[in-house]
């Protein structure tokens, strides 16, 4: 028996509808059909009137859960992918966002984004939009990297008071497998060592921790290099303390997303390590994104837009020659 | 009603004399049609989410004057605590939304409230209005809004102030239908049209609306039509409002309209309504002369907190 | 139409056997309304936004039947050189957009083509069409782009084909209106309804709207209904699809529809339409043959260029 | 005589629409109306149907000018504030950024951001988004700072074949004047130093520019230590020629910037000093933003809010202290 990434977002998502009466969800195709994902495939019928299909709105579909919000309840709402919620990107930065600093009510609104590349799925069903979101104030931002974390993040994203982007990688859904949901107590907001090291640091979050270990294990089979892997887990808020503890141990640090190279999540962790941390560096940081195209459609040129393990190694090997 | 027009003729000449915080949005001319809306529905069991020019619809609906006059004036006691201002001050959880600037986003807000009141079984009887102007029809949020809304049958009441322009914009340049009314239909909602500028007419139509959507007749909307005494702030002279269309039926000021139709209705006398009046401004002066009092806010006691406390999660500060 | 069909018969079996570059979307019993509405128009002329069921729409405006070949099969030579895929392929220089995915998206930039013909004084005869979804409807973009056509008065024909799901969404989860036609109303716009198995009235209805832009009558709005006859994606299996509906009058195939029409009418017999076919499946086949051969997109020689190129620019690598 | 900063911006559109056809103006109230900040007054009369007042509809004016554009002509769309544009966001990044790389087909539009905090204006009229739009590939973004880079960036931006978002800066319109257009010959996408000095530079970009030069002025008067502004004029692309040439100069970094403090423009910069020219610091680079919360509407809050003369010196001091 093994639980996938994908599955255990549904099953956290049952846990949510079993326990808490204010949760329910939202978004297009999640009723009967299950989602185009089926990441909530038989939950309605489980939960009658508590899983509900939205019209083609993200808009709409954004601002009713922050009403329902308002109003006391806990939504979910699913986007189908990643890529649409820009429709809905009015309602989650300015009104979910700014709610609470404006009138002292929360938005508990937890807006599911399916995120991320997979292989022929082109410029509008790959984005990766943790660095879009997690500038504005007000949002938290998680992206889970783990079959145990997409379960309790979610979980945790629901009991929180404030908006959630909650960055759920395609890639994973399926070919992340665990044995069992089983969490190491971490709180949301708090980094994880993943690998262990004291050559160098690679931060990085969601899909890449696995493309950062692929990495690590190369280097270390090849060149005895011990690399030490930091799950960010929320990129907003970022967990600095976990962050420059690491690169006191090692001294060097690679920062890697796949989001675009501009500004962004890895952007913000070179700034701030270099800003708080910068006597711990040994080496000038170095940072790793997707290239600075949209992101393409056939896959031989989709698998050279994203850092993978190759581009990694050589990105870290500059980083050790140094 | 008339408590709305003193507040905002004080308002507007605290503005000219520079003791405004920020711009001043007015419902010149609008307040039969938002104050029979507000009127219709009860604070803290209906949802209202008004928007620039419905201070007519917050005084009926039961809005502090005092909340009014302390955003105004930039008390830090007033509900946004100097945070937000002016037309964006609300009490949610009294249902009483406070608006973002975006036109059009507050319909699926309503409509999302009125949903979690169906949730949580506690949806009978409810209604949640909200008003837009004619250009606020143009906006996505509106169409998408509305929309959900009827599919979900869900009793929202949305009332369309068209005071012919938007901004500078006429009705021309912004739609090229006939009537607004014509888009009830196409939603499935049921649709009323009415003279904005004649008080009784007002209290029936948008009453009526209110009370279909309460009694289970699912989505409504109203298209009201009227001018805006005003500019569109204080800012502007409203210029390229043609004269003629001043001049014309539209042009009457419903407050006109509305004493008249007391009077000969004899609900009230003129006396009656002159001591109305002036209790009334003496009312607002006071909360004025209130709020002017009170502290500013003062950024060394602000939090700076976007996010409410959470204190699992380390935050930055 | 019938080279749409062949194409696409070819296009899902290709798809089962793994050979395909991403998903495919067909427009499985779409096609008398989407080849109405692209035989209508004037390639290099004209404008035409196509949707993900807009193959018979396509071929009928002029498309090359290789440059779908190669999209499919991830050919470097294909309009999008692997950069963007399948249904997202276009020439905008001679008239056909290449489609984002997000719905209701294409609706204000063939208004804004047809804008810029009449800035251009070429808008005389111009038409600009596109075609959406029941479910695309409910976007803010649909309404707005509708909209500002509308008050522009530009010729742009908008085809819902409302095929009764969007995905696995039916229509009363939709939509609360009893027929999507009665919005037209609403915008100020022409209205049109057809039944879409119908290919000698689709050929009516929808050329007439064309016609009707064409001539000065300002936005049209056709409202097809329909069933697709396949999966949402070649993924899915439409189970949600209920039998009784498949069953029904707008289950029927456009195809058959069309057949016996162009016989009954004495337009081709039989056997000449039975030539066609193998005719044109030949040349499908010839097709896919050639892009399965060509060079597939190769990241060593992507210049990885989201700008166009500007040598006063200093951006980044 | 002299001229404004909004001045200089509708007299450029005055020129464009002048010297070239393919030039037409779209946004809300602009025509008759001349614009909510008057920068297209009289240009409707002058230029009669090539000034048109649009619905209040910002995804379809963008979707429009796109259509537009690449049928040839080239749009200027004026947004009333950047903060609505929020509402075209899907069509700026989806549709504008992705078309030319994924057709060839570039698309030539400038679209208006009036941009940044005045007291008074709260959370929806005072956005600086320069830095979410600078994360999109195929975007150009400019932030103009003086009455001629007003004046010559808006020329340059609508002669540039890519979508530019043009960041005016409303602190700016009235109160900045120069005695005439008066252009340097900078090109789009080259830094500026605005002042010269040897002991630490201030990165910056838009109104911020002028706010960092009175910091240094203070700094200089009171201890003599001269600073060096240099003016990003765009921030996406980034000249980091220009800004690695001053760091190397004075070995010591200070980012500014109006928008949230999480990423965008000063992470950036800070992220490629950092990696580009680590040995050039001789002290941590320092970063100042705005709050990480909405902009507040009370002009106390305001103040505080953003970046301001005196906070600039305290974080001066720090650095120069280092
Ligand atoms: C999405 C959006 N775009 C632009 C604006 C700027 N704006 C504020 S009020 C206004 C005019 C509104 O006209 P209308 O909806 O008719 O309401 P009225 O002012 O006439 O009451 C505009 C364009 C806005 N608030 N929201
Ligand atoms: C804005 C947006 N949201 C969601 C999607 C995902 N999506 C793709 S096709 C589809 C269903 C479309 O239904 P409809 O418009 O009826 O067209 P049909 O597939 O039935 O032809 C959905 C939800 C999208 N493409 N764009
Ligand atoms: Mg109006
Ligand atoms: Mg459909």
């Amino acid at each position: 028996m093994s639980i996938t990434y994908v599955d255990a977002i549904r099953e956290a998502q049952e846990q949510l509808l079993k326990d808490d009466p204010r949760v329910f969800l939202y978004g297009q195709d999640i009723s009967r059909f299950g989602g185009a994902f089926k990441a909530t495939k038989g939950l309605a019928d489980a939960y009658p009137g508590r899983v509900l299909d939205s019209p083609i709105s993200e808009d709409a579909m954004v601002g009713m859960a922050i009403g329902s919000a308002i109003d006391g309840m806990r939504p979910i709402l699913e986007m189908q992918f990643a890529d649409f919620s820009s429709v809905g990107f009015n309602q989650i930065v300015n009104q979910a966002a700014t709610h609470f600093y404006r009138t002292g009510i929360p938005v508990p609104i937890t807006v599911r984004l399916p995120s991320g590349g997979t292989p022929g799925s082109g410029p509008f069903h790959s984005q990766s939009m943790e660095s879009i979101y997690a500038h504005y104030p007000g949002l938290v931002v998680v992206t889970p990297a783990t079959v145990s974390d997409a379960y309790q993040m979610l979980i945790e994203s629901v009991a929180l008071d404030d908006p959630v982007l909650y960055c759920e990688h395609k890639f994973l859904y399926r070919w992340l497998k665990a044995p069992k949901i089983d969490h190491d107590g971490l709180p949301l907001g708090r980094a994880r060592i993943t690998r262990h090291g004291r050559h160098a640091t690679i931060v990085t979050y969601s899909a890449m921790v696995h493309e950062a270990v692929r990495a690590a294990d190369r280097l270390q089979q090849e060149s005895g290099w011990e690399i030490e892997v930091v799950d960010l887990r929320t990129v907003k808020p970022l967990d600095m303390d976990t962050v420059l503890a690491s690169v006191a141990r090692t001294g060097r640090l690679l920062t890697l997303g796949e989001s675009f190279p501009w500004g962004g999540v890895t952007a913000e962790v070179v700034a701030r390590v270099c800003s708080e941390g910068f006597h711990l560096l040994d080496a000038p940081p170095k940072r790793l994104n997707s290239r600075d195209t949209p992101v393409p459609y056939h896959p031989n040129l989709w698998a050279a837009h994203r850092p993978t393990p190759e581009s990694i190694c050589i990105a870290m090997r500059e980083l050790l020659s140094f | 009603m008339l408590e709305a027009r003193q507040l905002e003729t004080k308002l507007a000449s605290l503005y000219k004399a520079g003791k405004i915080v920020g711009g001043v949005y007015l419902g010149k001319g609008q307040e039969a049609v938002s104050a029979s809306l507000g009127g219709s529905l009860k604070w803290k069991h209906d949802v209202f989410a008004p928007l620039i020019r419905d201070q007519g619809g917050r005084t009926a609906f039961g809005e502090d004057l005092l909340d009014c006059a302390r955003t105004y004036l930039g008390s830090v006691e007033g509900p946004m605590r100097g945070r937000d201002g002016n037309i964006h001050r609300g009490r949610p959880a009294e249902g009483l939304l406070a608006m973002i600037s975006h036109l059009g986003a507050a319909v699926p807000v309503v409509t999302g409230m009125l949903l979690a009141r169906r949730l949580k079984g506690e949806l009978d009887g409810v209604v949640g209005a909200t008003c837009i102007g004619d250009g606020g029809t143009s906006t996505g949020a509106f169409h998408e809004g509305l929309n959900a809304a009827a599919v979900e049958k869900l009793p929202l009441v949305v009332v369309v102030a068209n005071n012919q322009f938007a901004y500078s914009t006429p009705n021309d340049r912004q739609f090229a239908c006939e009537d607004l009314y014509d888009r009830a239909k196409g939603y499935g909602v049921a649709g009323h049209r009415v003279d904005g500028t004649d008080f009784l007419a007002c209290l029936r139509v948008i009453g009526g609306a209110v009370a279909s959507a309460r009694a289970g007749g699912g989505p409504q909307m109203v298209v009201a039509n009227l001018l805006r005494l005003s500019g569109h702030g204080e800012h502007d002279d409203g210029s390229y409002v043609p004269d003629t269309l001043r001049a014309g039926h539209l042009g009457q000021d419903c407050m006109d309209v509305a004493r008249q139709q007391m009077v000969d209705s004899g609900y009230a006398t003129a006396e009656e309504i002159e001591g109305w009046r002036s209790e009334l401004e003496d009312r607002v002066q006071r909360a004025l002369a209130k709020a002017q009092q009170e502290t500013k806010p003062d950024p060394w006691h602000e939090t700076w907190q976007a996010c409410s406390q959470n204190p699992a999660l380390p935050f930055e500060a």
